[in-house]
């Protein structure tokens, strides 16, 4: 049997005197999507952060294909192929959507080494995330769902085994989620692992095998996403514990 | 024994008058994000209006000082509100361009008005000093530590006291913040630089009074603000107060251990090893550490 | 070495990879600006035989200039790293061949190299803790690093004759390498300035410029595609070193008497920057025009207003950076592509 | 893209411009009765004081000598015609512009201000064949390279602070026995030093500490702290002015009182150092290379005391004595030309390498290397807020006051 793509063993971060993320232990398989949701300020990002390795945990581990990748840099765990989109998005400003794309091409897991030779994977990116019409445009000039494409695609250029995405929906409208949400699922049948951390409850009800709920840096709960929705914990972490009252008040009436 | 204490009080005293001339930079970079090379020459730009008050109109040294500040917080509202605003969302080497462009404008313009002769205020009480066994205390550099330490305290005082003080480390903090609050961050930022900029100015005008000065001194200012900065946290007034004294007393007592030669290559030695182990400052908490980098 | 190339070979640019460099971006024509880039090396390698002493000696001092405008384009320019200590190497390449002639009776051309390889040795050394630091930190670490180095030189008397400097035999039984003279200072200045536009040219095309370009846009970002940061930022800034070094070492020759105060001038290093700036940080030729318009200016300035020319330079370095933030290169690029020339929208894109 | 096409042009013009506008420059030494003379001074940056002074001297030798009649060669008479370039205080610029005057056919070059642009001038001379009137370099070090065409009115900077040393040992009443040398870091300061501290040993003196400072320093406190604790009879400073003025300031106030008192080289025979530091100036000694008592004169210039009168009717001052070395090279150099008969360099330079003349500034003649090793250094004393030579004995104006201290 093989290892699962991403395993973490009870991860912590500690700022200071304020635990971020405080022992967290998941694994994600080959071709699965966790959903990973919390209110802000959970520890979603961090966790992020701890697997691409632009955190250095405080305790616990990572492991990715069974290695054991802890504290290791970022882009040694980009060589292990894992790619991430960012929460606050920043291309690569004066470069075209083309050259953005092919540095991940240049530079991640496939080593493709010069800009010419990464130049077919580049297309390939481009249309799998539909940019192709726009790869001579510089990034300024796209749109915000376009600027969340390029993002992607970006990420998508080292050819990932995993997958973690940071918010990549918000702020999308219901079609463009819907474009996003198909290309994810090709990627998933194509058997890379995701994780997505995401506000727009929809979208990540719809794509997760499996949703993890953080909670003030710590496990709230877990299951299929038809359990979670349903765990009273989870809407009152959410919306607060007078809101989760009345609602459930609500719920008897 | 008695020399290392000599030593100390001397480089004490030296460096209250450091952090008089640093503070003010330091708060420009750390509320504005700019690196003010134009520093030094606003320094020396203060001696020379407290010199020339009291050689053409015998004005005290004291009050001198004080118009020296007010003329130099006029300068660098305006400054900062006609020219550094301009550039203020560049990327950082444009304002330090725009200011080493300023500092040559300065400097060669002191040299053109008051000709690079050097020049020191006379005062009354000049060199005489008070005498603790066989240590000295001279009068003139108590006086300047006490009204250098008197005014970077009144700073802190101000950030911390009033409103706009407030505001200043609010839009420090958060530029975008601070305007949705209905800050008038154009305003704010001049009055910042102002404040600055009349920091310099007094510290000039009390330079003048212990020591000599010329035009070509401002470089050096500069240079010595650029390490207290840093030193003491990037607008952290406390930190420039204490960053300014460490250096004086630093330097005191390498020169009595080490070649005289060495004393330039202590504070620099020190500025490097503070900015790898701690680059955030001696007295840490930097309040504009959650600032984006531009 | 770089400089024992004859410069005419040296510095003519191979317009290679061109089919590549077409598909990437259609409209560049990059025969044409090699062509001209080339005829323009030519009739600088030819132009000594027109020019007196004096004036070669002036050239020599704008390729100078080029070349260190260019390394400092490296690591601030396109790494986004603002160096303000660059004239560390530039000192410590001057010093290197220096010592070398004087104490081991080198000749200038086995010191040279060498020099270079301790510009490459110190930015690493320098480089591996520094990098780490971002935006003005690693702006106020390098300028720390340059002072320090400035003062270690004067505080080794028996080395470096400490603040009294140090004088290279340049003539007589005692010269190692007889002296180039104007006429060859001014080659090897025009080689390395070639050089180092060359090594910019053929970097921002590699994957090496990529790699910086996209650390200086978004650094998490690049480390998150694979990008080694650290690797890349400090390989930027051994190669800003090695052109800074060998800069110094040939200005330290031509200087004969160097004397540590000149060699370490923190204005040196700002000159630099404003050169690069100016002309445009991050693109091939904006140092180069940085170099050679901000030279000129300054000595025309010089020439013509003997004792206000520093206040007027400064004047117009403060309305150059109002005006034109983005240099003169990316200013002019954006126009042509706009078809439309306007100063004041520069000035909207950065005010307050 | 096109700008790049753009950007190369743009360099080519410029590049072109330049050495059309540059190229067309030329001009003999001597035109149309002027004499042509360079002179790369520091007109701004850290010694535009002293480069200030310089051209001062420069000036009134071009307007005494023009009033007269201008340099007499070989029949007509030329008037000098001195063009000033700004040397940034930077000696790679002062080299660069006397590679530029020699561009222009401008042979005859007056010195720079300062010994580190002096140097690399001198370097510069040597190549082109030029002849240079030194009128302030004075470090030794300029002298020991073997150039032929460098020739220096002033005496060397080992006389500096030696002659202060000697003066003290031949007048003091009581002979101090301690003395302590606070030098700045800088290659004319330190052999100024080492000749006093020569000189000190040859007196028989106790040299009990050498203290090195950066230069351009205006804290000299710890080395000044330092020195206290070991209570020197004698505070020798090699300095320039502000280093100087920092000596005498921050002793007083650290209680530094030396039995005997304070020399300094350069600083104290310049008005500045008086009027910044008042009553405390009084009783240093110092070295001099011109007081207005010395011996001699010449045919444009008369006696010292005449040339104070021309300065004075010029300036409205009194002349410092940078202002006299810097009149001196020029008259050095004029006296160099008619005696050659011509603007030849090369036989400029042999007038100039056999000249032996008195003037205004004390004897002027060079030995093999070119320094003028027959004038006398004169020390002189603020006495009264008055700057009073001291010695040589024939030059005295009134006594030495021993101690100096404490006045």
């Amino acid at each position: 049997m093989s290892a699962p793509v991403l395993e973490i063993r009870d991860l912590s971060r500690r700022f200071g005197g304020l635990e971020a993320l405080a022992g967290v232990s998941a694994t994600v398989g080959e071709g699965s999507v966790l959903g990973l949701i919390g209110p802000n300020g959970a520890g979603k990002t961090t966790l992020i952060n701890l697997v691409t390795g632009h955190l250095a945990p405080s305790g616990g581990s990572v492991l990715i294909d069974g290695r054991d990748l802890t504290g290791a840099r970022p882009w040694t765990i980009a060589k292990a192929r894992v790619a991430r989109t960012f929460q606050i998005i920043k291309p690569f400003r004066g470069m075209t959507v083309r050259e953005n794309v092919s540095i991940g091409a240049m530079f991640g897991s496939a080593r493709t080494a010069s800009p010419r030779r990464a130049a077919a994977r580049t297309d390939e990116v481009l249309a799998q995330v539909g940019l192709t019409a726009r790869a001579d445009a510089t990034p300024q000039e796209l749109s915000v769902a376009e600027t969340r494409r390029l993002e992607l695609g970006r990420a998508l250029a080292i050819r990932p085994r995993l997958l973690l995405l940071d918010e990549l929906m918000a702020g999308l409208r219901h079609g463009e989620i819907d474009a996003v949400l198909e290309l994810l699922r090709s990627l998933k049948a194509e058997g890379v692992a995701i994780v997505a951390v995401e506000h727009v409850m929809r979208a990540i009800m719809s794509i997760s095998d499996q949703v993890f709920v953080l909670h003030e840096g710590r496990e709230l709960t877990r299951g299929n996403p038809a359990e979670v929705v349903a765990d009273p914990r989870v809407v009152e972490a959410y919306l607060g514990e007078r809101y989760a009252r009345r609602s459930r008040e609500a719920g008897r009436a | 024994m008695t020399q290392l204490t000599q030593a100390t009080v001397y480089g004490l005293l030296q460096g209250g008058l450091f952090a008089l001339v640093a503070v003010g930079f330091s708060l420009v970079w750390g509320v504005m994000n700019v690196v003010n090379l134009a520093h030094g020459a606003f320094v020396i730009t203060g001696a020379y209006i407290a010199w020339k008050l009291a050689d053409a109109a015998s004005v005290p040294p004291l009050l001198g000082m004080l118009a020296a500040a007010a003329c130099l917080f006029a300068a660098g509202y305006l400054l900062q509100r006609l020219l550094i605003n301009l550039i203020v969302n560049a990327p950082i080497w444009m304002t330090l361009l725009l200011t080493f462009g300023l500092d040559l404008l300065i400097v060669n313009g002191l040299v053109l008005l008051f000709t690079g002769d050097f020049r020191s205020i006379p005062t009354g009480y000049a060199t005489s000093g008070l005498r603790l066994g066989q240590v000295r205390v001279p009068y003139g550099r108590l006086l300047g530590f006490l009204l250098a330490v008197g005014l970077t305290l009144a700073l802190v005082a101000f950030m911390s006291r009033t409103r706009m003080g407030l505001a200043i480390r609010a839009t420090g903090m958060d530029r975008g913040a601070a305007r949705l609050m209905g800050m008038r961050v154009r305003h704010v930022y001049a009055v910042t630089f102002g404040i600055a900029a009349a920091l310099a100015g007094a510290a000039g005008a009390i330079l003048g009074t212990v020591a000599t000065f010329n035009p070509a001194d401002a470089g050096r200012y500069t240079l010595q603000s650029f390490v207290i900065a840093v030193l003491g946290g990037l607008g952290n007034m406390w930190g420039a107060l204490a960053g300014g004294i460490l250096l004086g007393v630093v330097t005191a007592w390498g020169g009595q251990y080490l070649s005289g030669t060495l004393v330039n290559a202590i504070s620099f030695g020190v500025l490097v090893v503070v900015l790898l182990v701690r680059p955030t400052g001696l007295l840490g908490r930097p309040y504009y550490e959650l600032r984006q980098e531009a | 070495m770089a400089t024992s190339t004859p410069p005419a070979r040296g510095v003519k640019a191979p317009p290679t990879d061109t089919a590549s460099a077409r598909e990437r971006s259609p409209a560049r024509s990059p025969w044409l600006g090699w062509g001209t880039a080339a005829c323009v090396l030519v009739l600088l390698a030819l132009l000594p035989s027109q020019l007196y002493g004096g004036q070669q000696r002036l050239l020599a001092g704008v390729f100078m200039f080029v070349a260190l405008a260019q390394a400092w384009n490296v690591i601030g320019g396109f790494a986004g790293y603002a160096s303000f200590g660059n004239v560390a190497f530039f000192g410590l390449g001057g010093y290197t061949t220096a010592v070398l002639m004087v104490k081991a009776g080198w000749s200038f051309w086995l010191a040279l190299p060498v020099a270079g390889l301790i510009g490459v040795g110190f930015a690493v050394l320098v480089g591996i803790p520094a990098v780490r630091l971002r935006g003005h930190y690693f702006a106020i670490a390098t300028l720390g690093v340059a002072e320090g180095t400035r003062e270690v030189v004067v505080n080794l008397p028996r080395l470096t004759g400490g603040g009294a400097g140090i004088t290279v035999p340049a003539v007589g039984p005692e010269a190692t390498t007889s002296y180039l003279g104007n006429y060859g200072f001014y080659q090897a200045f025009l080689v390395l300035a070639g050089l180092s536009t060359l090594a910019v040219w053929a970097l921002a095309r590699s994957r090496f410029g990529y790699a910086l370009r996209a650390i200086h846009q978004n650094e998490d970002g690049a480390a998150a595609i694979g990008i080694n940061t650290t690797r890349v930022k400090v390989g930027a800034f051994a190669l800003s070193g090695l052109l800074t070094a060998l800069a110094g070492a040939i200005y330290a020759f031509q200087q004969v008497s160097i004397y540590p105060d000149r060699l370490f001038d923190v204005s040196i290093t700002v000159l630099m920057v404003v050169m690069a700036v100016f002309g445009g940080s991050g693109t091939v030729f904006g140092p180069v025009l940085g170099a050679v318009g901000l030279q000129f200016l300054s000595e025309w300035l010089r020439t013509h207003y003997t004792e206000a020319h520093t206040f007027i330079f400064g004047a117009i370095i403060v309305v150059a950076i109002v005006f034109l933030p983005q240099g003169v290169v990316s200013f002019s690029r954006d126009a042509w592509k706009r078809r439309r020339v306007s100063l004041l929208e520069t000035v909207r894109t950065y005010r307050l | 893209m096109r700008w790049r096409t753009l950007s190369v042009l743009i360099l080519a013009v410029a590049l072109g411009a330049v050495a059309c506008g540059t190229g067309k420059t030329s001009g003999g030494g001597a035109t149309g009765g002027t004499l042509r003379i360079g002179a790369a001074l520091s007109l701004t940056g850290s010694l535009a004081r002293e480069g200030l002074l310089t051209k001062q001297g420069y000036e009134v030798c071009r307007k005494v000598i023009n009033d007269k009649g201008g340099v007499k060669v070989g029949g007509s008479s030329l008037n000098l015609d001195i063009a000033y370039q700004d040397d940034k205080s930077e000696p790679d610029v002062a080299a660069q512009l006397v590679d530029r005057f020699n561009d222009d056919g401008v042979k005859l070059i007056l010195g720079p201000y300062g010994s580190a642009s002096t140097e690399a001038a001198s370097a510069v001379v040597e190549r082109n064949g030029q002849v240079m009137a030194d009128s302030s370099g004075a470090d030794d070090k300029i002298f020991t390279k073997g150039y032929k065409r460098t020739f220096a009115v002033l005496s060397p900077a080992t006389r500096y602070a030696s002659s202060i040393v000697r003066a003290v040992a031949e007048l003091a009443q009581p002979k101090p026995k301690t003395v302590a040398v606070l030098t700045a870091d800088d290659g004319f300061s330190k052999t100024a030093a080492e000749g006093g501290i020569a000189e000190a040993k040859q007196q028989g003196l106790d040299v009990i500490a050498v203290e090195p400072f950066p230069a351009h320093a205006t804290d000299v406190s710890a080395a000044l702290t330092k020195v206290r604790a070991k209570n020197p009879d004698l505070i020798i400073g090699s300095v320039h002015l502000e280093e100087g003025i920092a000596i005498i300031k921050q002793s007083r106030e650290l209680g530094v009182t030396p039995s005997g008192g304070f020399g300094e080289t350069v600083a104290p025979p310049t008005p500045d150092f008086r009027k910044t530091l008042g009553k405390q100036a009084e009783g240093v000694l110092g070295s001099s290379q011109w007081v207005p008592q010395v011996t001699g004169q010449d045919k444009w210039f008369g006696t010292a005391k005449d040339y104070v009168a021309t300065y004075r009717q010029q300036y409205g001052q009194d002349p410092e004595y940078h202002n006299a070395e810097a009149t001196a090279a020029c008259l050095a150099l004029g006296l160099a030309v008619e005696n050659a008969g011509s603007t030849e360099p090369d036989k400029v330079r042999n007038a100039m390498a056999s000249l032996d003349v008195p003037s205004f500034f004390g004897p002027i003649k060079f030995d093999a290397t070119g320094k003028n090793v027959t004038k006398p250094m004169a020390v002189i004393q603020i006495q009264n807020g008055k700057v009073v030579t001291v010695w040589p004995k024939d030059a005295q104006e009134a006594p030495l006051r021993w101690p100096a201290a404490g006045a």
